[in-house]
């Protein structure tokens, strides 16, 4: 059986205690609160630049972009601009439509078999569940980590306050008996990311494609980032803690004059270090990803290497059979059927 | 109780039964790919056969005719033809068939059936193995065929034509199409 | 498959920018009326609900309109229906998403939208029809999508949609009788305290949709390479001559009952919106448009012979469409509420910016038709070829 | 121990192994999926190391010593030279879009032909080895250390990929599995482990100019061989000029063009299309015997033995003083020719900018190669209404078109070919969309995996293709598959004749050809098949 | 092809998003609002709950109070403490604008500093103020 | 309650996580009172007044000149802070004055006492035991309380408007813009909250006075004429009125059972 999932879980179970246990036990608030955030940030950048400058060490030697539609040829034929690029331009259409929607997944389809009254087709679904739910992923995640920049900066920018706005548009305000949810208002981003993370570990877990091809490393982050919503939520919604404490917190971190409040809760310090763990976590896993797709040789080049000479800096000179050597090898039979030849027989 | 009415019954019941023998079939990676989940054929060397199945088993409730037995056949025997079975495996699915029913009578549905009516179900299924296994092997001599066949028609016959089909020299540094096998 | 919207001709794209250059004005003018409150509209303390909910009435009946030739190729085997039933249910779609906009475009808090779904309450018809409308829209998104698809693979649709079919039938009469519920289950309003409401609603749009269907046939026709087939709208034609006549009649029903019960609760209403009272009469030249265009597209309906001459039944629709548009998205809900309570006559006339925002969504609603048509119309070229 | 398992639960238990990964299931290397190993011959005439004789089926691979060494080093200095390569090693977060994209996967279901487990056959060695991450955490961060199991793995896996690059449209880091095959593929040859079919091609084509070893003297019989049927035909003599100097273009094919059915048509096609410029226009073409192959099968052993296959195309080029080059209809020497060739021997300066003398227009999408697709140059042809065309001559076909993989995702050919057949047939319909043009299915044989022995694998690669086909035989009548590919031309037809029979396979050119009216040619009765030309079928009827 | 200007640049980038926060805020001041007591809640000297409590629930004791004023008509609340107060955000006696009369002094500095902006204040609270 | 109370407590444990590190304890003494526990400590006031069915029985006969409304519509709006509209479209009203043949419309007669076809009435929400405002409202944002007060609860309208269409007696009305600008600050009550643009407002028969024990303003500044009580208790005023004096309700066959009497 795939175990996979299991170390996962227990790993990131295991790290919500160690904070737990750290802060409430051990009084490991300044450990927690400010040395490993700060020890995290810096190892995310420095780790990030690592792994970046180590894929643009290596060169590019040859254009091999996938060309996903029509080449730019004859003046009449229609060229697939964005999916075909030619230019520079092209190109960064091309990216931010792979960047910001996800362009290639898009396409994602699903094939099945279906049996008709003369054989077996093999038909091809539209499957945009994938893309649907890895662009509310991101996009939520980037805006509860853009709506976290209210605790990182004083005053707190326009900018954020409409996306606050915004994020908080519909009212959810649902007083039950066991629950009640009113104030504060509800974040929709930040129950798309926990709704989203879930398909994305329910698709690994029940479709036996993804599962069989799922390793460890693919539960973890979003085990760890189900973890972080998690407690984001509830901290938001249920349990509470003092944002106001929270704040001065991270107001001490920004400003480098790091200061410990006493109100703020243990919930906290484990949705701290859960985020200390994936800014260490990331630069050394697929999450890299991020940073990868800008690279990738085959979206980022243009199509144009007939029309633009490449150049491949590590070129060497390779031994060939020259048209020489060729013609001493042959030279008699190509006289015998008069083909032209260089040198006349002696 | 009258067999074909039994079939018609428990049709769901059978198929499932008759998908999960087939799976077992599998080579094992493939097996045990499919076990993880409920409906074993969202894979697509099992896709294929779903709903072959329940044509098939269709047919024989009704009182199986060749013809169509060999069009519902040959689509999955083609496809197994040129995967990864044994020609046991690629065929034997069908027998599996009369282990299930006898089962179902005896143990599940507990109804009484007629021995002839019995008997006459398992000489369809009989002659519908039998049918599979000309198909597979229709298919196999076919892709031997092509095998053969492949370089005298495309190498040989140019080179001929030509006149240049000679035996290589041992010392000649230059390979020659025969090489190429 | 939505690939195929993204690959169309200049013209095509040059239709998507001037729809959504018209909803984003439109949307625009609604920010507008977000920040400062319906005060923008022309609507009152007497006259509260106007053109938006007047437009989302007509366009539930354009989008139940769908199922007469859904109904037909599904329940009766209609092979000849088998080319437009797409065009029916998506047109259902973008009527709906209309219909949506219009509600959210009516609401004073749009933000507390969701309160319908966090304090569901059975009692109160517009949370039923907040289910049907819902429902309906999912049905023919899935059912559409999924035959669709199943159309340009070349298989048989999969089996388990057949319920969702069924089930969407009876929905689309659902949607329409609900949204008559929503005024005629109301104490007090004499114009619409009655039971043929709902009927008379589904008979007109089982009118105005299928007319509808009937002139972007035409227009489909002419621009593309797909051809619904000219007996395909010759049954749609018939279907839209009897349930147009079925309209015509419910309504003169009701003007009956209101004239000679003479029961001035019902008939002050049809006097204000007939005659006018007091001196108020905005609406007059509008109903007397209104059932001069109905009398004369039931004369060229009737007529086998202007019905089976494609251009005297597309000037048939129109005046049909534009009828049935401002019987439902004018006097229907104005002539409900003047004269008020008090017996006063406040009337209602929208404003601009009101027009305006009914236009972006209009507008915003057919780049909905746009993309989904193309994408039907292309599967159909590409099956057909 | 009151009950013994009864013999069927014995049997059930055999059946059902205890679940594992991937990685613990070991290759199972099976006849009919894989090809022979390569003749120890043609790699030491080129040079590579490692050559000895072995078997995939044998257990000892006769591996030298220190392999693994050699394979890490391998791995080591790509990585530095790639980024394509350590950018897919990186990044890939495993979602599975790419999975059913795979003919071979959706063929044979083996889970191990999804590309992206094609490529963690690689990358977990990669992490083992070359990441702090994998070394620290070993299989949990989906790490396994390199064993000769694993080295069996590669080589069958790497050796079912066609380098299709499907999977490359689908995936959103546009991941191409391709780039990493071929990594794979060039570690392997450095342990000498090579199949034949790849091997002594390049081999052959060093040596002697194209695959088939085909000697220059051989070359010209056979070409004249197709002379005699095109006189039978029309009662004209093409006149083929070899090795010219000083024509105005080069003209390079693949060798499979002029040995096999039914590329053998394809080349009448090209020989007569050049006659009748030649006749009409003045324009002169030669062929050459040296570098007599377009394709290119050193693409599929390494970037070094692709350069040196290639550098005879710009060589002979510039001693023949041509203007520029003109390409038959191939798949991978186009990608080669696309995206490798200029950068790896260029720059041709030597050459002109193309220039169609005929029509006056400028290839400007090849004018740093200063090489044309004849695809692209027919269709200015016909487009500028330079050639008489009877397409009733191709009426007796319903044609559809098979987009090769490299000329559609490698450089984005799609409209051209299709231009050109719908001038010169009738009846002409596309396969389903959503397996043509990027879209498009891998004929199951490509990337030199077109040998006779792995049958059954390309028999269950070519489904999805073949499963299109189909569709539009049933639906629309086709009986003709037209590619712009000489390895689709050499494996389509037995790809049809096992999934789809009455289906042939054409050229593109062969088409052109039947439909182009010679000057002075005599009435056509039969095709170049000579095969009966609708409306003509009584008279050949003897 | 000379692309490393460009990933440096990217880089560049990255870091000064990654860490403008603190290249935005380095050495500033903290800023920590103190919230204003007036004269009649410091004379009181309790509140509902706990000064702690308050800080991180107060919003959870509004939602629960609007709730049962309006459809419960419940109008006290008592606190553990035995104090009884009305439920009220407007201003009145025993209410909270009743005792914490200045809601710029009191309110507003907390929620200014963290962003957050309830709606409370379109209806509740005089409408100078809010002006 | 007990139930939600004990539910709560179970997630209480998980509540330490949230509030202060270190008093584990109190934070499970505080989740007690705050969130759902708050609850149990909420109640009625000693003071309040109660009743199964608030009605209010209004006698024409004291209110006959201007002076007589203008103080009793005033004491109403500037208690509830009801603002003064521009434009007559956009009027707020909980009580104002009407003509008896527009107000009894429906009891129309040919030839009319002479007081009262001039007859000049007071009207507002009649509190109806059977409103149909309430049934048709999508998310009980109008509700009916225990005591017969029919209540908009202003957190939650969602500004749909059925309400207005289903209430037979024009007695609601809508915020069509922000109305702070339009009250007049002078007379602002800063005990009760204003409204914001969009939700739909109404008489609230002074619940927030009642609750305190107070009658409702209109019937405090109406010298006598307004009388309210239980209608439900027949040793009310209300009922004591009733029962000596003919009175009539408007649009009874519309079956909502108004809660306000007139004395023609």
């Amino acid at each position: 059986m795939n175990v996979h999932y299991l170390f996962s879980l227990i790993a990131v179970v295991a790290l919500c205690l160690i904070a737990f246990v750290g802060v409430e036990w051990l009084g490991l608030q300044a450990l927690f609160g400010v040395v490993l955030p700060y020890a995290a940030v810096l190892t995310f950048v420095v780790a990030f630049w690592y792994r970046v400058w180590s894929w643009a060490r290596s060169p590019v030697p040859f254009r091999i972009p996938t060309t996903c539609g029509q080449q730019k040829s004859l003046p009449w034929i229609n060229a697939a601009k964005i999916d075909n690029p030619t230019t520079t331009g092209a190109v960064i259409v091309r990216m931010l439509l792979e960047i910001f929607c996800f362009r290639s997944l898009f396409r994602n389809t699903h094939m099945s078999f279906h049996e008709t009254g003369t054989g077996v087709r093999i038909t091809y679904r539209w499957e945009i569940w994938l893309w649907v739910f890895a662009m509310a992923f991101h996009y939520s995640f980037l805006v509860v980590l853009l709506r976290h920049m209210r605790f990182f900066f004083e005053p707190v920018p326009m900018v954020i306050q409409l996306l606050e706005n915004l994020d908080s548009f519909f009212r959810i305000e649902w007083m039950s008996s066991v629950v009640g949810i009113g104030l504060p208002g509800v974040f929709v981003s930040g129950l798309v990311l926990l709704a989203a993370v879930t398909f994305l570990f329910l698709r690994r877990l029940l479709s036996p494609k993804i599962r069989y091809i799922s390793l460890a490393a693919d539960y973890f982050p979003l085990f760890l980032i189900m973890a972080i919503a998690l407690t984001g939520i509830m901290m938001r919604y249920f349990l509470k803690t003092d944002i106001v404490g929270v704040k001065s917190l991270v107001w001490g971190l920004v400003t480098l004059q790091p200061a410990l409040p006493e109100t703020v809760g243990s919930l906290f310090y484990v949705h701290l270090f859960l985020v200390t763990v994936l800014l260490v976590y990331f630069p050394f896993s697929k999450l890299m990803h991020m940073g990868g797709v800008f690279l990738s040789p085959t979206r980022n080049l243009t199509t144009d290497t007939r029309a633009r000479r490449h150049v491949n800096p590590w070129n060497y000179p390779v031994k060939v059979h020259t048209y020489e050597e060729y013609e001493d090898d042959f030279r008699e039979k190509m006289i015998d059927a008069g083909l032209p030849v260089e040198k006349e027989q002696e | 109780m009258k067999i074909t009415t039994l079939l018609q019954q428990q049709r769901t019941a059978i198929l499932k039964k008759w998908f999960d023998s087939v799976a077992d079939a599998y080579p094992l990676e493939t097996s045990r790919f499919l076990k993880t989940q409920q409906d074993p054929f969202a894979n697509p060397v099992g896709n294929a056969m779903t709903s072959g199945l329940e044509g098939l088993l269709e047919e024989f409730a009704k009182g199986a005719e060749r013809e169509k037995l060999i069009r519902l056949l040959d689509p999955i025997i083609r496809i197994r033809a040129v995967q990864d079975f044994s020609p046991s495996q690629a065929v034997g699915f069908i027998f599996n068939l009369k282990k299930i029913i006898r089962d179902f009578i005896n143990n599940i549905a507990n109804a009484q059936v007629a021995q002839d009516d019995l008997a006459r179900l398992e000489a369809e299924i009989d002659a519908a193995g039998l049918l599979a296994f000309d198909i597979y092997m229709g298919c196999r001599e076919r892709l031997y065929d092509i095998k053969a066949n492949q370089e005298r028609t495309k190498v040989f016959k140019a080179f001929k034509r030509a006149g240049l089909v000679t035996e290589p020299s041992e010392d000649d540094p230059g390979l020659t199409v025969s090489n190429i096998s | 498959m939505l690939e195929l919207a993204v690959k169309g001709s200049k013209k095509y794209w040059l239709l998507v920018l001037a729809l959504a250059g018209v909803a984003g004005i439109g949307f625009l003018v609604y920010l507008k009326q977000f920040s400062f409150g319906l005060g923008i509209t022309g609507l009152s303390r007497d006259v509260t609900w106007g053109f938006y909910i007047a437009q989302f009435t007509f366009l539930v009946g354009v989008a139940a309109g769908g199922v007469m030739v859904v109904l037909p190729y599904y329940l009766h085997d209609y092979k000849k229906f088998g080319k437009i039933t797409i065009l029916g249910e998506f047109l259902a779609v973008a009527a709906i998403s209309m219909c949506l906009m219009f509600i959210i475009a009516d609401l004073g808090q749009p933000m507390r939208a969701l309160n319908v779904l966090l304090y569901p309450t059975p009692r109160s018809m517009l949370f039923w029809d907040m289910i049907v409308l819902n429902g309906y829209l999912f049905l023919n998104i899935f059912v559409g999508w999924i035959v669709l698809e199943a159309e340009r693979n070349g298989v048989a649709p999969p089996k388990w949609v057949k319920p969702f079919i069924f089930l969407s039938i009876p929905w689309a009469f659902g949607i329409h009788t609900v949204t008559a519920w929503l005024y005629c289950g109301l104490p007090g309003r004499g114009f619409w305290l009655t039971a043929i409401l709902a009927p008379r609603f589904l008979a007109s749009a089982f009118a105005s949709g299928p007319a509808f269907l009937i002139l972007l046939c035409f227009l489909i026709r002419k621009f593309t390479k797909f051809d619904p087939g000219k007996e395909a709208i010759q049954t749609v034609a018939k279907i839209v001559t009897y349930a147009l006549i079925a309209n015509v009649f419910f309504f003169v029903c009701e003007v009956f009952v209101a004239m000679y019960s003479n029961i001035p609760e019902h008939l002050t209403h049809l006097q204000y919106l007939f005659f006018g009272i007091h001196g108020h009469g905005v609406l007059v030249p509008w109903m007397w448009l209104a059932m001069i265009l109905l009398v004369l597209a039931i004369v060229l309906l009737v007529n086998p012979n202007t019905r089976a001459n494609e251009t005297t039944l597309g000037i048939a629709c129109a005046m049909l469409f534009a009828g049935a548009w401002i019987d439902k998205g004018l006097g229907l809900i104005a002539g409900g509420f003047v004269p008020n309570p008090f017996h006063q006559v406040n009337e209602y006339v929208p404003t601009p910016m009101e027009a305006m925002i009914t236009i972006g969504v209009w507008a915003a609603g057919f780049l909905v038709l746009t993309i989904l048509y193309k994408i039907a119309v292309g599967v159909k070229e590409e099956v057909t070829v | 121990m009151a009950d013994l398992p009864k013999a069927a639960e014995l049997i059930k238990i055999d059946h059902k192994p205890k679940a594992k990964g991937w990685m613990e299931t070991p290759v199972n290397i099976r006849p009919g999926m894989y090809c022979y190993a390569a003749n120890p011959k043609s790699l030491d005439y080129m040079g590579f190391p490692n050559v000895r004789e072995w078997n995939p089926l044998d257990q000892d691979w006769k591996l030298p010593n220190n392999w693994k060494e050699i394979l890490f080093e391998g791995i080591r200095e790509r990585l530095g030279r790639f980024r394509s390569f350590k950018i897919f090693m990186d990044i890939c977060v495993r979602c599975g879009a790419c999975a059913d994209k795979c003919h071979f996967f959706i063929g044979t279901g083996d889970p191990k032909n999804m590309p992206v487990l094609r490529a963690e056959l690689l990358r977990s060695v990669y992490r083992n080895d070359f990441t702090m991450a994998g070394k620290i955490l070993g299989k949990i961060a989906g790490a396994r250390p390199m064993t000769l199991d694993v080295l069996k793995e590669w080589w069958y896996y790497f050796f079912q990929c066609t380098e299709c690059r499907r999977c490359s449209v689908f995936c959103p880091y546009g991941i191409d599995t391709a780039e990493i095959t071929i990594m794979g593929r060039e570690l392997l040859n450095l342990l000498g482990l090579n199949i034949d079919w790849i091997a002594t091609p390049v081999a052959n084509c060093f040596r002697m100019g194209n695959h088939l070893g085909i000697q220059p003297h051989a070359f010209k019989d056979m070409l004249d061989f197709f002379e005699d049927d095109i006189e039978e035909l029309t009662g004209l003599r093409m006149g083929v000029q070899y090795n010219k100097k000083g024509a105005d273009i080069l003209f390079i094919t693949p060798s499979g063009d002029v040995f096999a059915d039914p590329g053998t048509y394809t080349c009448m096609g090209y020989m007569m299309l050049f006659y009748y410029l030649k006749q009409e226009y003045g324009l002169d073409v030669t062929w050459s015997t040296y570098a007599s192959e377009g394709g290119n099968f050193g693409f599929f052993t390494s970037h070094e033995t692709m350069k040196r296959l290639n550098a005879k195309m710009y060589a002979e080029a510039k001693r023949l003083g041509v203007k520029w080059i003109l390409g038959g209809e191939c798949g991978h020497m186009w990608r080669v020719i696309t995206q490798y060739m200029d950068t790896m021997n260029g720059p041709a300066d030597f050459l002109e900018v193309p220039k169609n003398p005929i029509t006056g227009t400028v290839f400007e999408n090849a004018r740093s190669t200063k090489m044309v697709h004849i695809s692209e140059f027919t269709a200015d042809l016909i487009r500028h209404k330079k050639l008489r065309l009877d397409p009733s001559r191709n009426d007796n076909l319903k044609v559809t078109f098979h987009d090769s993989c490299n000329p559609s995702r490698g450089m984005g050919l799609l409209d051209e070919p299709r231009y050109v057949i719908q001038n010169v047939c009738n009846n002409f319909c596309d396969m389903p969309p959503n397996t043509i043009r990027e879209n498009t299915f891998c004929c199951g044989s490509g990337s030199g995996l077109n040998a006779g022995e792995n049958m059954e694998q390309r028999m269950a690669g070519g489904l999805p293709r073949a499963n299109a086909v189909k569709y539009v035989q049933e639906k629309h009548g086709v009986n003709m598959l037209a590619t712009i590919c000489a390895v689709d031309r050499a494996a389509l037809p037995d790809l049809m004749k096992y999934w789809v029979p009455g289906v042939a396979v054409t050229g593109l050119h062969e088409l052109v050809a039947n439909a182009l009216i010679l000057p002075g040619e005599k009435e056509r009765e039969t095709d170049l098949r000579q095969e009966p030309l609708p409306g003509m079928e009584d008279g050949t009827d003897e | 092809m000379n692309d490393k200007k460009w990933i440096i640049a990217g880089l560049l980038l990255f870091t000064v998003v990654v860490l403008s926060p603190v290249l935005w805020n380095a050495f500033k001041t903290p800023t920590p609002p103190e919230p204003v007591l007036s004269a009649k809640a410091k004379a009181a000297g309790y509140c509902v709950l706990a000064k702690d409590q308050m800080k991180a629930g107060h919003m959870q004791i509004l939602d629960v109070w609007r709730d049962a004023v309006v459809r419960q008509g419940e109008r006290v609340y008592k606190s553990t403490n035995g104090k009884e107060f009305n439920m009220s955000l407007s201003s009145g006696e025993n209410s909270c604008i009743g005792c914490h009369t200045s809601k710029v002094e009191f309110c507003d500095k907390c929620h200014n500093y963290t962003s957050v902006r309830p709606y409370c204040w379109d209806c509740h609270n005089a409408p100078k103020e809010a002006m | 309650m007990k139930n939600s109370r004990r539910s709560f407590i179970k997630i209480a444990g998980l509540a330490a996580l949230g509030i202060g590190s270190k008093p584990v304890l109190n934070a499970f003494a505080m989740a007690e009172e705050h969130g759902a526990g708050a609850k149990a400590a909420t109640h009625v006031g000693e003071k309040a007044l109660a009743a199964k069915q608030w009605g209010m029985v209004i006698d024409t006969r004291k209110l006959e000149k201007e002076s007589d409304f203008a103080p009793i519509i005033a004491a109403c709006h500037d208690a509830h802070n009801v603002p003064n509209m521009k434009e007559k479209r956009h009027e707020i009203k909980w009580i104002w004055q009407e003509d008896y043949k527009h107000v009894f419309a429906e009891m129309e007669s040919k030839y009319l006492n002479e007081r009262v076809e001039k007859l000049p009435l007071l009207v507002l929400c009649n509190h109806c035991e059977n409103p149909s405002c309430v049934r048709a409202c999508p998310t009980q944002a109008t509700f009916k309380r225990a005591d017969g007060i029919v209540m908009m609860d202003f957190h939650r309208c969602i500004g749909c408007r059925f309400c207005m269409a289903a209430c037979p007696y024009g007695s609601r009305s809508f915020n069509f813009q922000d109305p702070r600008p339009f009250i007049d600050s002078k007379k602002f009550n800063p005990e009760f909250p204003t409204r914001m643009r969009g939700v739909v407002e109404k008489c609230n028969f002074c619940s927030e006075r009642l609750a305190v024990g107070k009658l409702p303003a209109c019937v405090e500044a109406s010298k006598g004429a307004i009388v309210f009580g239980d209608l439900e208790d027949p040793a009310s005023d209300v009922r004591k009125m009733l029962k000596s004096n003919y009175t009539i309700r408007r649009k009874p066959a519309l079956g909502t059972s108004p809660a306000v009497y007139y004395i023609v």
